[in-house]
Formats: structure tokens, C-alpha cells, sequence
């Protein structure tokens, strides 16, 4: 709960946040706390939806931190969160391909292949929504044997070798080093926003404000691009 | 004082409908034949079976479920508990009735004792013999000391010696008993021992009652004269004779007149190779129809008008030499044979 | 004659009801009740709905043939090491269903032990098929059928097995026609927990078999990947998915009784 | 005297045994033993293995308490709607575990039907808690303890709960020393899937009770944390949950095999 | 030809030990008190209980499981499948050795039609009286025309007439029946009518074996005399004076030395209420400490040196008035008393 350490900038604060920052964050949140002294980070990390239920539901959150606009919108919809949300970071797509790129994947065009197994994410979550942009910039007709339900479980699937390539996230990729990345030309124009808010009824709303601020600041943006996301 | 039940139970084509009464102390056996409902009259009674209605010492139990009535059951399957050893089974309606635990346990140990199973205290059911659990499923009933003891065939697995003794245990334990006992059995011995009255049941519907004595002397049909060994006939008296219903005629010493039922000992009967030119005025002519040995006598099956068992000594079957097929002369004296009106 | 039904097992037993039942009073309430004739005709929604009913009973049917006879080796099989391969069989049941998955695929993956062995021999190849949609939900659900069913044969009175031997009848023959109906009830009710579970399966089928629609994207998945956009829609999805299984498992209730 | 056990039934027995276990056999292979010890000695994992067996044990002992009465009611209960009410309850297990923890959140939220009025009056708020996983995990498990109960129970002899009433015994008293040591085997079956379904319950739990290390993080929570960070993290820590439940199930294969 | 079993089992502290052997066509009977292990016995013959070896015909059985024995049981508590009709129960054993249906059904008919069910083919075991079960379980196991027959009281739960017929039955079918059995029963007039030789198990042990009128005539324990109805002593013999072990002396007429047993029935005592002045070489006085009423005769069981059972009319006993309690003296004609060597 609140406490008087509030106005300083210390107590507890919940963060919830998506599961693809577990890792950037929880770094975010030690260095946040040895910055304020007094102060405690607890973070929920989750789905982005599941988060957006919880925070409908009347969650003591402190902070949201989305994964994409649309999880955003479904706790401003309803009022939990009032405040304008931040965009903190963004993401490109990259192609993931199994380590040593077997089937020999060179580009976007690869996608149509039907005799190549090709992971996608599903239009519902944001990087199978992002995925459908690109293909339509890059006029392709992508030929997907799976349509994944989180980056994920398509990067589990490359790893394995189970599929000879996947459209992901760039920070995913970095972060496993069973896969190989291929940059391809349209990826730039299809940037996915997390965006941050504190939430309306947050308990403790001082120190929130601060952690957003600590993401936003440069301290925050080396931790986030040292994980492989871009700059808003 | 009494137990009234007027039992109507209908179950799949079977339907009973009979009226008991047991006085308090009587102890009544229920006779009669496989499938004639004596199961089912008692799960009537213990509320296990819906249908009659039953009253005791002026209460009705009709609402009341199986465990609110002072019953105790022995079944005719034990139905001993398999978890528990044989002194918890034993103590277990005590419990249940809340007598404490020392106590019922101590209870328990006694009936034990008088089934002789005291050493078998701590036994689970499974390592018992068939008799050893029909007489933990006694000695279980008894414990309870209900109002109405209800007892199916409670000796059937007993071996001979320990049957003897068991009986006499269980005749005892009825005199001083204050409750009500109902007792079926197939066995006329246990019925003349344990019962003061005999209620013969047959196709659900109660077709004899009477004294021990009574029914053994006046069989009314064919089973209780099978149950009793008496050779059993229907027939119509005409002073000092009766024609008999399936045939032949006999000359008794009592005259009567109308329908009578006919009975005499097969030991009445004695049989000759050559047609007798003595004093019995019933003396007719029989074939060997089978032959069976008992412990002191021979026991003999013949056809005839009428058919007839005669029970001979040894001595005669090895004097005759009796084959299945033989003819042969019966004869059986007047005075040896019983009648009264059906 | 009927006895009063003792309070102190009435009361804890419709608590249990009302923790199973309330939650889904609150989805019912909760479910955007205009929204449903919309979702019940739509096409994909009717193609997900026939493939996870097609899938799940597929899976309870080699869940079956497979697991029954798993439990009568557990219950009766008298082998040294009963007690460790019992307690391994639940292993399903303990592993996240995705790690489940990825179990799966490193084995019968494409490059996985016996799975590279079928695609080279055979040319099978499991992920992505209706096929793998089958294995996904029968792995996760057979622990269910295993234990109950032998559960009930443990329960189940062995001398009538004696008896059945004393005429003649083998082991199989014993088996079929004396102790499995002996148990129906437990095997109808691990039937019932296996199909169940199978039809509500999500995270190994997902990660095994992949979502695509019409081939392996069932109506867990297809409720998954809309609450992530309209949680409403992922709630009336839901709901048909409850709807249809409990029409099926009342439907069935007969011979569930009669067993 | 001992019979060859029949083929037909050994080799579908074997073969459902391998199914089940290979693929465990594939992640004990594909795992980073190496990283093992060091997982094992992490405090986090330590902390999150200790809470799964707390609250899965606990959320067992509430699924006994209020499942094996409410199995009770449906075997024995004679009401009418039995039928549907046994459908009903395996709602539970159709409904993807996220919907699950949804309908949770809808019912025993701050804001839910039951649980504003929990804050209101006691202060008590369950989501986010450690008693919410514990809540969480028996709502996911308890059906399959209801339905194998109920199955044992219909396949045990009513008579000698008729032996006890003549006995003078209440049903309460029936259900206790007749009943249910009567169908105990089915019992422990429906405890250990319900422990081990408990153990491994995922999403329910961090939809309905957040993800917050030492308080709702329980390891099927940490395993999908380290999906997200370090793949092969995440499969030791699997491994872990399985040999940890595997030991205890196995552990208990005494009390177990002699009921 | 024969059969030869060497049975030796374990169970808790239960120890069988036991050599049987019946030949082709003969029915042996196996009786004894509960828990002497006959019902063990014939689960070892059957293969359920491991222990010992058995030959039959030559060739051993020791490696057989049960279904590979050529045998057919009817078990203690009959143990049919619920689940079945009555018909596919008795059909059960012949399907399951490969006769076909039809044919397996026709002879199941057969069979519940020789136990007098044949209407109940269809009912389910559930339905069916005590009794009417264990004819059930008679004719499932003689369905399938077993080389070794175990009979595990057979006839226990059947009502007195249809226990007559079913056992002339029974015996009509051992009678042509070419297999070997083995009739475990407590009933010795099943024995006498059913079997060609006796076997008394007692403890584990065989105690006695011989042809039915043998061991009738000459009971070896308490147990067999008990069962045959006999009073029965073990004393010394010198010349016509035999001292009883547990005290009193009693004159025979044939001579004899050395340890006997010493037989006599229980209508050859007569009791008065002074004691007699007659020719009775024996005569000694008695309390009365028990009357059981049997059909035609009243039992008297009497305290003295030596105790007696006394079978006396009902004349007698209301001519006496007999009350337990009362002295009497007993008296017996040195004729009567049989003995023989131990
Ligand atoms: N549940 C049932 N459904 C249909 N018929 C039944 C049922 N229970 C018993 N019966 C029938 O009712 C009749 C009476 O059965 P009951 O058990 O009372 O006989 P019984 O007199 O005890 O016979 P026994 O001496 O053989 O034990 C039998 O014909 C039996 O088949
Ligand atoms: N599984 C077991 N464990 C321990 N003891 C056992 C077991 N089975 C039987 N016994 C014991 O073995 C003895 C013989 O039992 P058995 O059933 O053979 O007797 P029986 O001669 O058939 O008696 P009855 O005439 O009462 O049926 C009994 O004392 C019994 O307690
Ligand atoms: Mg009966
Ligand atoms: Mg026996």
C-alpha cells in the first residue's frame, strides 16, 4: 500500500508488465530501486491481455506496462487507466531461421514457399498483425503452416528445427541463441509500440510516476536497447 | 407389546404380501422355500426395502429409515465390513449407537466369546472362513441388542459340531432375550429348537403358522411335509376311508369326512416281496424308483398309487435286495396314519 | 423410508457445487449475450468447434485402447517396480502443457528421436496435422483415464477374476468380459475426465501441433487468440465450448447411469 | 501357479506406456544438465517449488473437503437433475484454464459478484494472493476428484452401507467408516490426479492470481518466465517439477498400494 | 485314472498339509469343522492358492494357472457375475473353452433346467434369492463337464425340498458323471448320499478317511461323532470293561484290550427317575442339563460319569417331566455299546 515514503519516491509499487520485457525490465526494476532508496519494485509479469484483465478487474497495479497499443486501449476503454500512455520502446520484425539457416532462407520472398515450413504469429497478437503489414508492403503471399500465439512458441518451433522460418521480434532472437536473425528490407516500416501508463487508482502513484520516468529516461533506454529494442 | 408388520413388497414379477406378528420375547422362524420372499420380508422389515407398514410396542416405524430402527441384521452374504478386523465389525454397531469405545470394544470380545472367535479378534474379514464370518455377522447383530433381531439363515455355514453349539448359544441368548427375533432358516431342526411359533412362507404369501409341534404334525402342503419327512397326501374322507387326490385309496383308523390331508412317517411303511396276507388293511403295490443311504436307515423313493417313502433298516435292503425297478408290496398299518380336515 | 441426507456432508457438497458453478455464472452473466447467434454461425467457429470435438474424441478413443490396458498391467500386472512407473504415468499431468509440447516435438518432431525416423521411413510428419492435434491432447489426457480406471480395478473384488479363470477363460477373456465391466463405472469415468480434458486442451496442442485454422486450431486456441483482441468474444466462445460439452456429457447420461 | 500375462493386452499397455514416457525421455536428453545444479540451489527456484507443493497440496486438501461430499451427493443422492449437474461439473475441465481464470477474476475479483462484497465486509481479496492460487488451482482440479470419487463410488457395493444402517449408523457415520474406506483406492486415484493437475496448473493461476515471485509464482509460472528468457532454463526447471512429484507420488506408493 | 493331490499351504497362521486322491468317477466328500481348510483345499486343487502338486491321470497340473486346469467350482458365496444374465453366466464357461454360442447357450439352458431355473435364464444375478444363486453357481460349473469337480457347499443355502432335489440330481449326475470330485459340505446326509468315500479334514489335517458308513459307524474324533449323532468316548479296554478317559466305566459285550473308542447312539440310553433294578449291566446317575426338541424325538443332554445324549419320546419326557436340573439315573444295554480299537 501507500506509504509516507510515497513523495519521495519510495514504498512498493506493482509493475505489470509483458512477459517479453520479463528480462529488461527486472533489470530496470534493481536498477530503479538502488537509485531510490526505500523504494520496491514487484513486478506481474504476464500475457499482455491477461494483464489488461487483471487491471479491469480492479488489480493493485501501479504501473502497465503493454506490449502493444490494443492491450493499451482495453484499460483506457473502461477508465482504469486515465492518463495518456508513453510509448517506451519499440520493436522491428526479424526472420528467424534455425541455427546455420538449413533450408537456406535469404529473404521475405522464402515466405511463399509452399514447400517450406514458415511459422507465423497470429493477426490477433502484434506481431502477427505486424507480420500482415509487412507482407502487404512487400507484396508477398505468405504460405504459414502454423499461425503461432505468441512469438514464442514461434521461436520454440525454430529453435527445434520444426520450422525453417518464423517472423519475430528482434529482441526475441537476441535473446536466444539457438536461432539465427535475417534483417530484411521492409522491416523498418512496420514498428510495433509498447506503450506505459500508470494506472488511475494506482496505491501508490508517487512512486509510479517515478519508475515511468525511470523507463523514459536514458538510463532506461540502455537497458531496454541493450535487449534489442529501438528508440521511440 | 408386539411387533405388527403387514409387509406388501413387489419386486421386478415377485410380490409379497404377508402378515407378521412377533411378540415381545417370541422368537418366530420363517420357513419356506428358495424365492419365496423370506429375504425380502426381512429387508422389509429392517426399512431396507420399501412397502407395509410395521408397528412395535404401538409405535408405527413406517417413515423411519433403516438406521433410526432397534434392528439387527444377520445377512444371509455376512456383508462384513472388509476394512475393518473382526472385533471393530463387531463393536461397530455399538459405536454407532454410541456406547464408548472401551466399552463396545469389551462387547464386542464377549459376543466373540460366545461364537468362539475371540482369537480371531484382530483378523480382517478376508481371512475367515465362510463359517468364521457367518459367525462374526451373528455376533455382530447381537451386539446391538435391538428390538427386533432379524436373522437369515444365521447357521446355514456352520459346521455340524460347532452348528450345535452355536444353537444352543443362540437358544440361550433368545430365552433371556426381551426383543422380538425373527429367524429364517431352511433347516425344521433349528426352527423346532430356537422358535415358538413357525411361519411357513411360499410364493410371498404366508401358508402355514403354528406351534413347532403343530406344523410338524399337520403339514398343510408338500414343502412343510418335505421339510418335516412325512409322506403327505390331499384327499377326500369318507368315515374310515380316503381317496386320495392323485390316486389309490387308504384306510385309516380315525373315521372323518371331507377334504383331509393325509400324513404318515416313511418308518410306517414296510415293504415285502410277496403280496402280505397279515393285519395291515393297506397293502399295495410299488416299484423302486431310487434308493438313498442315510446314517441308520436306507430311505426308499417308490412309485406306486400312491407314490410313497419308506424308510427300512439295513438289514431289510441287504434281505430284499433293493434295486431301482423292483416290485414290491407296501404296507403300512391303519393306525400309523394321521389325517384332519384340509 | 427415504433418510434425511446428513447435513455435514450436504453442506461441504454444495459449497464444492457452488465453487465449480459460480465462476461460470459469472462468465454467463459476463458474456456478451448479442454478440453469440453471430459467433455460433460463423464458419470458423464451426469448423474449430467440429475439429475439437472430432480431436478430443479421436484422442479418448487411443487414450482407450492405449490406457486401459496400462492400467490393468499397474493394477494387476504384479511387476517389480509398479510403484515408480504409477507415479510416472502422472508425469503429463504435472509438466506445464507447454513444456508438454515441446516434449512432444523432441520426440516425434521433425527432428526429434523417432520423429525424424517417420519422416525418413515413412514420410509422417505429426506437427501441424490433425494428426498432431490428436497426439497433443492424448498425451495430456490419458494420465486421467490411466489412474481412474485403475483405481477402480484396485477397488474391484479379484475373486470373481478367480472365478472366470476356474471356467476356462483366459487372462483376455477375463479381462474383457468380467473385469471391465465389473469397473465400468471407473472406466466411464475416467472416459469422461480424458475426453474432457482433451477437449479443453491449449498449450501442448498449440506448441505440438501449431494453429491453423481448420486443421489444428481448436476451440481452445481459436479462445485463446480472440481473448487476446475481444475478450468478449473469447468469453462467448467459451461459452458454446461449454455448452456443446456439457449437452454431450448430460446426452450421454444414461448410459453414464445405466454403467 | 503365475499366468503369462496376454499379449493383447501387455503390448497396447507397453506401447501406452512409451508414449507417456518417452517424451519425457526426450526432455531429460535435450536438457542442459550442466545447468541443473545451479537451478537447483537458485533461491527463486527453490521459493517457487516450495509454493507449488504448498498450494497444490492445500488446494487438494479443499478439493477433498468439498469434492469427495459433493461426489457423494451425485452417486448417492438420488435428486433429481443429477445428470446435468454431472455434466456441469466438468465444465471446469473444458474451459481453457486463461477463460477459467477469467470467470474467476469475474466472480471473486475486487469488483466481481462475490468477491466486492468479500473486500466490502472482511477485507479479504483473494486475486494476487497466494490463497488466490490456492483458489485458482482447486477450481482446475477438483473436477477430476469429483468425477473419479463419483465413479468408485457407483461401482461399490450399496449393500454393506445398508449393513451399517441396520447397524444403527447415521449416513454421516456410514460415509465415514463404511463408505469411504469402501472406495478408498478411488479416492487416492482422484487425490493424485487432483495434486498432480494442481501442481501443474498454469493458466488459471496467473490470470486469476498474477505472477508475483514468492507469492503466486509457483514453478509452472517460472517455467514460463524462463520460456521467455532462457529456453533451457525453463526446461531444467521442468525437469525439477517432475522429479520432485514423481518422488512423492512414488514416495507415497505404500500408503498408496495398500489402500 | 487317479487323481493324486499332496496339498500344502500357508495362509497367515493357517497350515494345510494334506494328501488327497480320488479315483476317476468317485465322489469324494471333505468335511470338518469351519476354518479346518477345506475350502483351501479346494482352492489349491483349482490353481487360486499356490501349493503342493497335483497329478491327474498321470500328467502334473503343478506349472497350470487355473484356467488351464480342467476344473469347475462352485464357490462358498457363488460369486456370479453381476453383470450377466443367469444364462450367459452358466454359458460363460463353455464360450470361454470354445464351444459356440448357440450350442453353449442350448447346453446353459439344459443345465438351469436340471436346477430348476430355467425361467430365471434371462434375470440378472442381482435378482435372484440365496438360494436360487447358488443352484446358479451348481450349474455353471457343471456346464463345462471339468475332468475335477469342486464343490463348495453345494447345497447350504437350498430350502429343504428343492435341497432333495437337487441333490437326487446331483447324485444322479456324479452317478454317470466320468470326471473326479471333491464335495465339501456340512451336511452328512450329503455325504452319505452323495459320495463314495469320506475324507474328515480337521486343523489342516486329514483325521480320518473311509467309506460314508465306516466313518458313520466308527467316528475317530469328537468332531465326526458329533456329526453323525453318536456318543462317543476314548477309553481302555479290559476284556468286557472299558474305563473312559474322562472318567466312568462302562461294560460291552464284545471283549476287547487296549485303547478304544467307544460308540453308541443316542436312543439306546433310557433314563428313569429311580435307578433301575432291570438287567442293564449299565446304569449310573445323571443331571439334566439340556432339552432340545427335535421333530419326532426330545434330545436330552446330561451331566454324569461319563456325560450321555439321551434320545427319548415325547411320552417320556412329559411322563418325567424333565427340567433341567433334575437327577435321573441313564441306563444302557451292554449290547448297543460298539467299540473299537484307537
Ligand atoms: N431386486 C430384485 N428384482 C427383481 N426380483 C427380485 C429382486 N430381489 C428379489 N427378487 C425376487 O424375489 C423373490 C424372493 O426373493 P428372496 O430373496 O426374498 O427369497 P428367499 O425366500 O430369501 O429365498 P432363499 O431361501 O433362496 O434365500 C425371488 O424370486 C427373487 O428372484
Ligand atoms: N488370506 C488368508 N490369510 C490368513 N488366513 C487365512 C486366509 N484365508 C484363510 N485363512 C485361514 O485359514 C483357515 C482355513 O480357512 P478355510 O476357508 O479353508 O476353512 P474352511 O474349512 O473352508 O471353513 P468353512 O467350513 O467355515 O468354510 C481359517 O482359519 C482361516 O482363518
Ligand atoms: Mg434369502
Ligand atoms: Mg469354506
Amino acid at each position: 500500500g501507500a506509504t509516507p515514503a510515497a513523495t519521495t519516491g519510495g514504498g512498493e509499487i506493482t509493475v505489470f508488465a509483458a512477459a517479453s520485457l520479463t528480462g529488461s525490465f527486472t533489470e530496470l526494476g534493481e536498477r530503479f530501486e538502488a537509485a531510490h532508496p526505500g523504494a520496491k519494485v514487484r513486478f506481474n509479469f504476464a500475457g499482455s491481455s491477461a494483464l489488461a484483465q487483471q487491471i479491469n478487474q480492479g488489480a493493485p497495479a501501479d504501473v502497465f506496462a503493454s506490449a502493444a497499443p490494443a492491450n493499451m486501449k482495453q484499460v483506457t476503454d473502461t477508465g482504469a487507466v486515465t492518463e495518456t500512455p508513453v510509448t517506451f520502446a519499440r520493436n522491428t520484425l526479424q526472420i528467424a531461421v534455425p541455427k546455420g539457416n538449413p533450408a537456406g532462407i535469404t529473404g521475405l520472398g522464402d515466405f511463399a514457399k509452399a514447400d517450406l515450413k514458415i511459422a507465423l504469429c497470429a493477426e490477433q497478437v502484434p506481431c502477427g498483425a505486424a507480420a500482415k503489414k509487412v507482407f502487404e508492403a512487400a507484396n508477398v503471399t505468405a504460405a504459414p503452416d502454423t499461425l503461432e500465439q505468441d512469438v514464442k512458441a514461434a521461436l520454440t518451433k525454430v529453435a527445434l528445427g520444426e520450422v525453417d522460418a518464423a517472423l519475430v521480434y528482434r529482441t526475441d532472437v537476441r535473446a536466444n541463441d539457438k536461432v539465427d536473425g535475417l534483417d530484411f528490407a521492409e522491416a523498418g516500416q512496420v514498428v510495433n509500440d509498447y506503450p506505459i501508463a500508470t494506472v488511475a487508482k494506482a496505491p501508490n502513484p508517487a512512486t509510479a510516476r517515478a519508475f515511468v520516468g525511470f523507463v523514459l529516461s536514458a538510463e532506461g533506454r540502455e537497458v531496454l536497447t541493450a535487449a534489442g529494442f529501438a528508440a521511440p | 407389546m408386539t411387533l405388527h408388520a403387514e409387509l406388501r413388497v413387489r419386486r421386478g414379477g415377485f410380490d409379497l404380501g404377508v402378515d407378521l406378528g412377533v411378540e415381545r420375547g417370541e422368537v418366530v422362524a420363517l420357513l419356506g422355500p428358495n424365492g419365496a420372499g423370506k429375504t425380502t420380508a426381512l429387508r422389509a422389515l429392517a426399512g431396507l426395502t420399501p412397502g407395509g407398514r410395521v408397528t412395535c410396542d404401538g409405535s408405527a416405524w413406517d417413515g423411519l429409515p433403516a438406521e433410526r430402527r432397534p434392528v439387527g441384521v444377520v445377512f444371509q452374504d455376512y456383508l462384513l465390513f472388509a476394512h475393518m478386523s473382526v472385533l471393530d465389525n463387531v463393536a461397530f454397531g455399538p459405536r454407532a449407537r454410541g456406547t464408548r469405545k472401551a466399552e463396545a470394544n469389551a462387547r464386542a470380545l464377549d459376543h466373540l466369546r460366545q461364537v468362539g472367535l475371540e482369537d480371531f479378534a484382530k483378523a480382517k474379514p478376508r481371512t475367515l472362513s465362510g463359517g468364521q464370518a457367518q459367525r462374526v455377522a451373528l455376533a455382530r447383530a447381537l451386539a446391538t441388542s435391538p428390538e427386533l433381531l432379524l436373522l437369515d439363515e444365521p447357521l446355514a455355514a456352520l459346521d455340524a459340531s460347532t452348528r450345535l453349539r452355536v444353537r444352543s448359544e443362540l437358544a440361550r441368548h433368545l430365552r433371556t432375550y426381551e426383543g422380538h427375533t425373527l429367524l429364517v432358516t431352511h433347516d425344521p431342526l433349528d426352527a423346532m429348537v430356537l422358535a415358538d411359533r413357525i411361519v411357513i412362507l411360499e410364493g410371498g404369501r404366508a401358508v402355514q403358522e403354528g406351534a413347532p409341534r403343530e406344523v410338524v404334525r399337520q403339514p398343510r402342503t408338500d414343502y412343510v411335509a418335505h421339510l418335516v419327512g412325512l409322506n403327505f397326501y390331499r384327499g377326500t374322507a369318507h368315515s374310515t376311508e380316503v381317496r386320495l387326490d392323485d390316486g389309490g385309496t387308504l384306510t385309516v383308523a380315525e373315521p372323518a369326512d371331507g377334504p383331509v390331508h393325509v400324513v404318515f412317517p416313511p418308518s410306517a411303511v414296510s415293504l415285502y416281496q410277496e403280496k402280505p396276507a397279515g393285519s395291515p388293511r393297506n397293502t399295495w403295490p410299488v416299484t423302486v424308483s431310487g434308493i438313498e443311504q442315510h446314517a441308520h436307515t436306507t430311505r426308499v423313493d417308490l412309485d406306486g398309487s400312491p407314490a410313497v417313502l419308506a424308510d427300512v433298516t439295513t438289514a431289510t435292503v441287504a434281505e430284499l435286495r433293493l434295486q431301482p425297478g423292483d416290485e414290491l408290496w407296501a404296507s403300512l398299518k391303519a393306525t400309523e396314519i394321521h389325517t384332519y380336515p384340509r | 423410508m427415504r433418510q434425511r441426507l446428513p447435513v455435514v456432508l450436504v453442506l461441504p457438497a454444495l459449497a464444492g457445487l457452488a465453487f465449480l458453478l459460480v465462476p461460470l455464472i459469472g462468465l454467463l452473466v459476463e458474456a456478451p449475450w448479442t454478440t453469440l447467434p453471430s459467433q455460433l454461425v460463423s464458419a470458423e467457429v464451426g469448423e474449430a468447434l467440429k475439429l475439437s470435438l472430432v480431436c478430443a474424441s479421436l484422442a479418448t478413443v487411443v487414450c482407450l485402447v492405449l490406457g486401459v490396458p496400462l492400467a490393468w498391467l499397474l493394477a494387476r500386472g504384479d511387476l517389480p517396480g509398479t510403484g515408480v512407473v504409477r507415479a510416472l504415468v502422472t508425469v503429463p499431468l504435472v509438466l506445464p502443457p507447454v513444456v508438454g509440447g515441446v516434449a512432444l516435438l523432441l520426440v516425434l518432431g521433425r527432428r526429434g528421436l523417432v520423429g525424424q525416423h517417420l519422416d525418413a521411413w515413412f514420410g509422417v510428419s505429426l506437427p501441424f496435422t490433425t494428426a498432431g492435434v490428436v497426439v497433443a491432447e492424448a498425451f495430456v489426457a490419458m494420465p486421467f483415464l490411466v489412474i481412474s480406471v485403475e483405481g477402480a480395478l484396485r477397488a474391484a473384488d479379484r475373486r470373481y477374476e478367480e472365478a472366470a479363470a476356474t471356467l476356462g477363460a483366459s487372462r483376455w477373456l477375463t479381462f474383457r468380459r468380467v473385469t471391465l465391466p465389473g469397473v465400468l463405472p471407473g472406466v466411464v469415468a475416467g472416459t469422461v475426465l480424458c475426453w474432457a480434458r482433451a477437449l479443453g486442451e491449449f498449450g501442448a496442442t498449440i506448441t505440438f501441433a501449431g494453429n491453423f485454422p481448420g486443421t489444428t486450431t481448436t476451440m481452445p486456441l481459436a479462445v485463446y487468440l480472440a481473448l487476446e483482441t475481444d475478450p468478449d468474444a473469447a468469453i462467448v466462445l467459451s461459452v458454446v465450448l461449454l455448452l456443446v460439452s456439457v449437452a454431450v456429457l448430460a446426452g450421454l447420461r444414461d448410459r453414464w447411469i445405466r454403467a
